[in-house]
C-alpha cells in the first residue's frame, strides 16, 4: 500500500498547491481571511477548490443566470434543485435537465459520452421520477476531418451504449458540424422523467442524529480534477499509470436507479433526502444536502467503500466515480433501506450523521481532517462580475445580406441535402434504442419527439436545438432564436411549450469577449422564455471551450419539453396523403448570413444577422397550435437549416410523397432562412376552417402528389427532382462521409 | 508479412466493470480461487512489409486508434509469417 | 393463462412484455425474478428483452447460469411454451435450450429500426395467427442479433421447419436471414425482433399481437379438449 | 497464485465485423500495408492455488463462461506469479 502524502496548513500556503487544484491566490485568501479565519488543511483546501469551481459554484455565470426568466404557473421546482420540475395536470409532473461533458468526451469519446448521459440520467430519479427519455445534442468539427469521424463514431456510440443498456429511450437530438468544433467537440445530453408530484424528493439531510448512507459503485480516483491529478503533492510513484477518465456503468446505474426508485415509492416513510454524486463527488452531495436543511454533518471516511487502497480524504471527497447516490435516512431506518439496496446486489453502507449546528467535519483515520461552515462550502463561494466587450466582429457588422445567385436550384437543394448538418442523422440515432419503455409515438426524424404518458391521453413532445452560426453574428439575437426554434418543433408536433433546460457552451469568461457573448446570449434566451412562456427551470454551464486562443461559436443548447393535450393532436412533419394542400406559415425575407448556403456557397458565414421578431413568432406559434388542436391539420414542419426547399422536401422523404407548388419567390429566396415560418398540410375538406384561422400569415403553395417529383414553379425558374433521388443523397451523405477512407 | 498480436487492458485505477462482473459471475460459478478479473481487447492483424519499422508502426497505430493512451495501455508481440507461395 | 415474466438483474423489456401481456392481451402476468427456483402455476415463460447483467461478456452468457434458468429448463423440457426475446433468445442460446449463437451485427452497430419479416412456419404454437397474413413488421433493437449457426445445423433446422421468422432485408448478418427459430419439439422459441412493441396502433404497429394471440388461442384449445 | 491470460477470438469461418471496422479505419488512418484485422477479448485472471490442476479449471471457467465454443475459440497462458509478502 502506497501512503500518501498530506501537506501541512503551512506548507500548503508556502508552496500554494492549491493553484494545481484550481484555487486562485485570491480564493485561498478569501477561504483564511473570511471564512475560515485560520489556515485551512490540506483537505479543507480541497473541498473548497472542489465547490469553488465554476462547475458546482456557477461563479463565472451566476450573474448570467441570475437574468433569466424562470417564472410561470407551470413551474414547481426552478433553478438550483437537482432538475427542474413543471406541473403537467393530474398530480403528475415533468421532470428534466441538461448536462455537458465536452471535455471529457473530447479526451475519450466513448466514455465522456456515456459517463455524460449516466450522469443526467442520475439527476432525474435523485428528485424521485422515472426517467422517461434521452436527448443528445452533439457539435462536431467538419466531418471530413479523420478525427471528426472518429469522434462522431464513438461520442455516438457511448451514448448509445448507456442508454441502451440502462433502457431508457434516446429519443431525439441535433448534430452540427463546423470547424470551430474540431478540438472542441460539444456532447451535451437531456433527460426527461415523469414523477407522481406526492414522491417529490428533496436533496436534504435534515434531523439531528439521521443518518447519511452511501450506495452504489465503490469511490476511485475517477475523475479526480485534471490540474490536482497531476500535482505531485497527494500522489505516490505509479502517476503515470493513472488516469482521471471515467468509465461508465451502465448496469450499475440500472440496479441503482431502480434500487433508489423502490425506496423512494415504497419507503418514503424512512427517507429524508437523496441526492446524486455528480461534479466534486461525495462533498458537493454531502455538503448541499446538509446546506440545503441548515444542519451539520459529519462523515467517517474510513466506511466509504473504496475500490482502491491508499486514497487520502482529499481523493475519497474530490473523486468523481460514477454510479452513486447519497441518501439521508431517519435513524433506526438503515437494516429497511440496507435490505433494499442489498436485493440488488449494491453496496450501501451509512457513512455519517446530521449534527447539530452548521458545521461540517469529516474523520479520516481516526483524524479530523476538515471542519469548516457547511454553508462556506455550498453558498459563499465567490462570484466574480467578469468584464464585458463586444467583439470586433461584431462592431464592424454593416447591415448587408448575403446576395446568393442561384442558376440551378435543384443543384443547390441537393448540394444542401448533402451537407452534415442538414443531412439526415438516421445513421446515428438508429444506433439508439428509441422505443424500449414502450411509449415512443414519434420516433427521431421528426421535429419533435413524442412520448405518451401511460393511462392518459396526455404526451410529451421533447426537442433540443440551437444555430450557433446565428449566435456568432449575433449572440442575442441568436439566443432568442434557440429557444424560438425549440418552441417551433414543440409546436409543430402539436404541442404547447412548458419550458426549456439549456446548456450554456461558451469560452473562456475571463475573456471580456466571451464573456460578452454569454451575457447577450442569456438575455435573448431570457427575453424569448418570457414571451413563449417557457421559463428556464434547470440547465448547465460549460465554459473554456477553447483551442489555441480560438473559441466555439457561443452555443447555448436549448432542450424544451411540450404537452399534447390529446393523442389525436400528435404531428409529425411528414406529409400525408396525395391532395392535401400545403400552405407556408410566415413570409420569407432574403436572409442568407449565417445561413447554411452562405456557407456553402462562400466556406464561412459572415455579416449582420437578420432581423426576428419574437412577437410575430408567437403569433404564428399560436396559429399553428390552434389549426391542430382544432383538427386541421395533417402535417406540419417548422422552417430551418436550409430554408423552405429543404423543409418541402424533407416533409415528402417520410412517405415518399410528392409536391407541386407555385410561388412568387425567386428561387434563392427559398432557401433563406427566414425564422417564424413552417410548411403545414391539410386535408382539402379543412380549406375553408384553415384559412379562417390563419388569415393572411399563410399562404397556399400547392398540392401534395402521388408521384415521385418535387415541382416548384418559382418567380424565375422551375424546379423539379426526383423525392427519392433527393431522399438518397440526404439519407446518405453522413453515412458515407463516415465511411469515406479520405 | 508480420503477424502482430496486441492487447490493450485499462490503465491500473480506472474502473473495469465488465471484469468485475465476470469474476462475480464466476464466483457464482464457484470459482472461489479466482482473485480479480481484468477483461481488455485482443488484437490480431496481419501486416505486410513496408519501408517503416514495423514496432514504430504497430505503436503509432496503438497510440492513435487501437488503444486510447489516456486510460489504457498496450502491449504487442510482433512474429514474422513465412510468405505462402 | 398465466405468464411468467423472468426479470434478470439488467433485463429492460420485462415491463413492456408485462404491459403487452396484461394490458393489451388481458393475461395474467408476473414478474419473476432471476433468483426463482421454480416456475409452478404458469402457463407459459417469457425471457424478455434488455442487457441481463450489462451483456458485458457476451449477451445472455451470464445470464444463462442464473438459478432461474433450471426452473427454466425443466419447464422447457416439459414441453410448457418459453419464449425468449432479443435478449432472451440470446440467453436460450447460451444456455444450449436453441441451436445455435449470436454475434455481433454486420455493421457492429446497434440498430434500431422497423423491420420486415416473414412467417415461415405458421404452424408453430406461436404463430398460427399469422397464417393469412404472414408478411409482417417489427421493431428490431439490438447490437448483437445476427444468427451464427454451422451448416449442419441449418440443414437440421430447416429440415424440420424450426426457421420461424425470416428478415426480408437482412439487417443484421443473420445465416440464412434468421430471425426467430424454435427447438425441435416446437415449444421453445427465440427471436430478435420485439413483438411486444408493436401490440398498440398508437405506436405505430399492432403486428406483434399475432404471436400473443396464437399463444393464447393455443393454450386455450389445448386445456379445453 | 497463477497470472492466466486468456484470448478468445472468433472461430476462422466466422466472419468478424469489429475486425472488420478497425481494419477499415486503419486503412482510412493510411495504414495500407494492415491486411487484416481481427478483434478478440483478453482477459486477465488472478487464481489462487487449488487441489485442482490449474489448466484443468482454466479450460473448464473458458468453456462454461469465457467463450461460447459454438463460435469461439480461446488460449491461454498460465504462470506462476512470486508472492507478495
Ligand atoms: N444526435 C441525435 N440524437 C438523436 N436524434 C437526433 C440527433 N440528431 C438529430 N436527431 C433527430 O433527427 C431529426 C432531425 O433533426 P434536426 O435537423 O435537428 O431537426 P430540426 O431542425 O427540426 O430541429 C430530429 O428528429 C432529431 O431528433
Ligand atoms: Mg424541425
Amino acid at each position: 500500500m502506497s501512503k500518501t502524502s498530506t501537506l501541512t496548513p503551512e506548507e500548503l500556503q508556502a508552496s500554494r498547491a492549491y493553484r494545481e487544484w484550481g484555487l486562485t491566490d485570491d480564493e485561498y485568501q478569501r477561504l483564511c481571511d473570511q471564512v475560515l479565519k485560520r489556515l485551512p488543511t490540506h483537505t479543507e483546501a480541497g473541498l473548497f477548490s472542489g465547490m469553488w469551481s465554476e462547475h458546482c459554484s456557477y461563479k463565472n455565470s451566476k450573474p448570467v443566470l441570475k437574468k433569466f426568466w424562470t417564472q410561470g404557473n407551470q413551474v414547481i421546482a426552478g433553478p438550483g434543485e437537482g432538475a427542474g420540475i413543471i406541473d403537467i395536470g393530474d398530480g403528475q409532473a415533468v421532470v428534466f435537465k441538461a448536462e455537458s461533458h465536452n471535455h471529457p468526451s473530447a479526451i475519450e469519446p466513448y466514455e465522456g459520452a456515456a459517463t455524460g448521459v449516466g450522469g443526467i440520467i442520475r439527476d432525474i430519479f435523485s428528485m424521485g421520477a422515472k426517467p422517461i427519455a434521452i436527448l443528445d445534442s452533439l457539435r462536431f468539427g467538419e466531418l471530413t476531418e479523420p478525427h471528426t469521424k472518429y469522434l462522431v463514431s464513438q461520442v455516438v456510440a457511448g451514448i448509445g451504449g448507456y442508454g441502451n443498456c440502462i433502457g431508457i429511450p434516446t429519443v431525439g437530438g441535433d448534430t452540427g458540424f463546423d470547424a470551430c468544433y474540431q478540438h472542441n467537440p460539444l456532447v451535451n445530453a437531456m433527460c426527461v422523467g415523469i414523477l407522481d408530484q406526492a414522491d417529490m424528493q428533496k436533496g436534504q439531510a435534515t434531523g439531528v442524529g439521521n443518518r447519511i448512507i452511501y450506495v452504489g459503485a465503490k469511490t476511485g480516483r475517477d475523475g479526480i480534477s485534471g490540474a490536482s491529478f497531476a500535482s505531485a503533492e497527494f500522489s505516490d510513484d505509479r502517476e503515470s499509470q493513472r488516469s482521471a477518465v471515467q468509465v461508465g456503468d451502465p448496469f450499475m446505474e440500472k440496479l441503482l436507479m431502480d434500487a433508489c426508485l423502490e425506496v423512494i415509492h415504497q419507503h418514503g416513510s424512512a427517507l429524508v433526502g437523496i441526492q446524486d454524486m455528480g461534479a466534486a463527488g461525495l462533498v458537493s452531495a454531502s455538503a448541499e444536502m446538509a446546506s440545503k436543511a441548515g444542519s451539520g454533518l459529519e462523515l467517517n471516511l474510513d466506511l466509504v467503500p473504496q475500490r482502491e487502497t491508499g486514497m487520502s480524504a482529499f481523493e475519497l471527497m474530490l473523486s468523481e466515480s460514477q454510479e452513486r447516490m447519497l441518501l439521508c435516512v431517519k435513524a433506526g431506518t438503515e437494516d429497511e433501506i440496507y435490505d433494499v439496496f442489498a436485493r440488488y446486489g449494491l453496496d450501501a453502507v451509512a457513512i455519517g450523521t446530521v449534527t447539530t449546528g452548521h458545521q461540517y467535519r469529516l474523520w479520516h483515520h481516526h483524524e479530523l481532517v476538515a471542519d469548516v461552515p457547511v454553508d462556506a462550502l455550498a453558498s459563499d463561494a465567490p462570484v466574480y462580475q467578469r468584464d464585458s466587450r463586444q467583439p470586433a466582429r461584431l462592431a464592424e457588422q454593416n447591415g448587408e445580406q448575403f446576395r446568393p445567385v442561384i442558376t440551378d436550384a435543384v443543384a443547390t437543394l441537393k448540394q444542401l441535402l448533402q451537407q452534415p448538418t442538414i443531412a439526415s442523422k438516421r445513421a446515428l440515432y438508429q444506433t439508439y434504442d428509441s422505443q424500449v419503455q414502450t411509449n415512443t409515438v414519434v420516433q427521431p426524424g421528426s421535429d419533435a419527439a413524442v412520448i405518451r404518458i401511460r393511462q392518459t391521453e396526455k404526451a410529451l413532445a421533447l426537442t433540443t436545438d440551437v444555430n450557433g452560426r446565428y449566435l456568432y453574428l449575433n449572440p442575442r439575437v441568436g439566443g432568442e432564436m434557440a429557444v424560438a426554434e425549440a418552441a417551433r418543433n414543440i409546436v409543430a408536433s402539436g404541442a404547447q411549450p412548458l419550458g426549456i433546460t439549456d446548456c450554456l457552451n461558451f469560452g473562456n469568461p475571463e475573456k471580456p469577449e466571451q464573456f460578452y457573448e454569454l451575457d447577450e446570449a442569456a438575455q435573448g434566451i431570457s427575453r424569448a422564455c418570457r414571451r413563449l412562456d417557457t421559463p428556464v427551470v434547470s440547465g448547465n454551464v460549460s465554459l473554456n471551450n477553447e483551442s489555441n486562443g480560438q473559441a466555439i461559436y457561443p452555443t447555448p443548447m436549448i432542450g424544451m419539453v411540450g404537452l399534447i393535450r390529446r393523442h389525436q393532436d400528435i404531428t409529425t412533419q411528414d406529409f400525408k396523403q396525395p391532395g392535401d394542400l400545403v400552405y407556408v406559415l410566415g413570409a420569407t425575407q432574403g436572409d442568407f448570413n449565417g445561413s447554411e448556403l452562405q456557407k456553402l456557397l462562400t466556406g464561412d458565414i459572415s455579416g449582420a444577422l437578420f432581423d426576428f421578431s419574437l412577437t410575430i413568432e408567437k403569433q404564428h406559434q399560436d396559429l399553428l397550435l390552434t389549426a391542430i388542436q382544432s383538427g386541421l391539420v395533417a402535417s406540419a414542419h417548422d422552417v430551418s437549416e436550409g430554408g423552405l426547399l429543404t423543409a418541402i422536401a424533407e416533409s415528402c422523404f417520410g412517405r415518399g410523397l410528392g409536391v407541386t407548388l407555385t410561388s412568387e419567390l425567386p428561387a434563392a429566396h427559398l432557401f433563406a432562412e427566414t425564422q417564424s415560418r413552417f410548411v403545414v398540410s391539410i386535408r382539402p375538406e379543412h380549406q375553408a376552417a384553415f384559412e379562417t384561422l390563419v388569415g393572411t400569415a399563410a399562404t397556399y403553395w400547392g398540392q401534395v402528389t402521388g408521384d415521385d417529383q418535387l415541382r416548384v414553379q418559382a418567380a424565375d425558374q422551375r424546379i423539379q427532382v426526383s423525392v427519392r433521388e433527393a431522399q438518397q443523397l440526404w439519407e446518405e451523405a453522413i453515412p458515407c462521409l463516415l465511411k469515406s477512407r479520405d | 508479412m508480420y503477424l502482430v498480436k496486441v492487447t490493450v487492458t485499462y490503465k491500473e485505477s480506472i474502473l473495469d466493470p465488465k471484469g468485475e462482473a465476470i469474476n462475480d459471475a464466476l464466483q457464482r460459478l464457484g470459482y472461489h480461487n479466482v482473485q480479480s478479473v481484468e477483461l481488455g481487447k485482443y488484437f490480431e492483424l496481419q501486416v505486410a512489409k513496408s519501408d517503416r519499422p514495423i514496432a514504430e508502426q504497430v505503436n503509432e497505430m496503438c497510440d492513435r486508434l487501437l488503444a486510447n493512451v489516456n486510460m489504457e495501455t498496450y502491449h504487442y508481440e510482433i512474429t514474422e509469417m513465412r510468405t505462402q507461395a | 393463462m398465466k405468464f411468467a415474466v423472468i426479470v434478470f438483474p439488467g433485463s429492460n423489456c420485462d415491463a413492456d412484455m408485462a404491459n403487452a401481456l396484461r394490458d393489451v392481451c388481458h393475461c395474467a402476468v408476473e414478474l419473476v425474478p432471476a433468483t426463482a427456483t421454480t416456475l409452478t402455476g404458469y402457463d407459459a415463460v417469457v425471457l424478455p428483452g434488455g442487457f441481463s447483467y450489462g451483456d458485458y461478456l457476451r449477451s445472455g452468457a451470464i445470464a444463462r447460469f442464473a438459478p432461474v434458468m433450471a426452473a427454466v429448463q425443466a419447464f422447457a423440457t416439459a414441453g410448457k411454451p418459453v419464449v425468449g426475446i432479443c435478449n432472451g433468445f440470446q440467453i436460450l442460446t447460451e444456455a444450449g435450450l436453441l441451436p445455435g449463437a449470436l454475434r455481433a451485427n454486420r455493421s457492429s452497430q446497434f440498430i434500431c429500426q422497423a423491420s420486415r419479416l416473414h412467417v415461415c412456419n405458421p404452424h408453430t404454437q406461436f404463430t398460427t395467427a399469422y397464417a393469412k397474413q404472414p408478411d409482417i413488421q417489427l421493431p428490431i433493437a439490438h447490437g448483437e442479433g445476427n444468427y451464427y449457426c454451422d451448416a449442419a445445423t441449418l440443414a437440421d433446422l430447416r429440415e424440420h421447419q424450426q426457421i420461424v421468422f425470416e428478415y426480408v432485408d437482412n439487417p443484421n448478418g443473420s445465416v440464412a436471414n434468421i430471425a426467430g427459430i424454435v427447438n425441435r419439439q416446437g415449444n421453445v422459441l427465440g427471436m430478435m425482433p420485439h413483438p411486444e412493441r408493436a401490440v398498440e396502433q398508437l405506436l405505430g404497429s399492432i403486428d406483434g399481437l399475432g404471436l400473443f394471440t396464437s399463444l393464447i388461442e393455443n393454450h386455450r384449445e389445448e386445456t379445453h379438449v
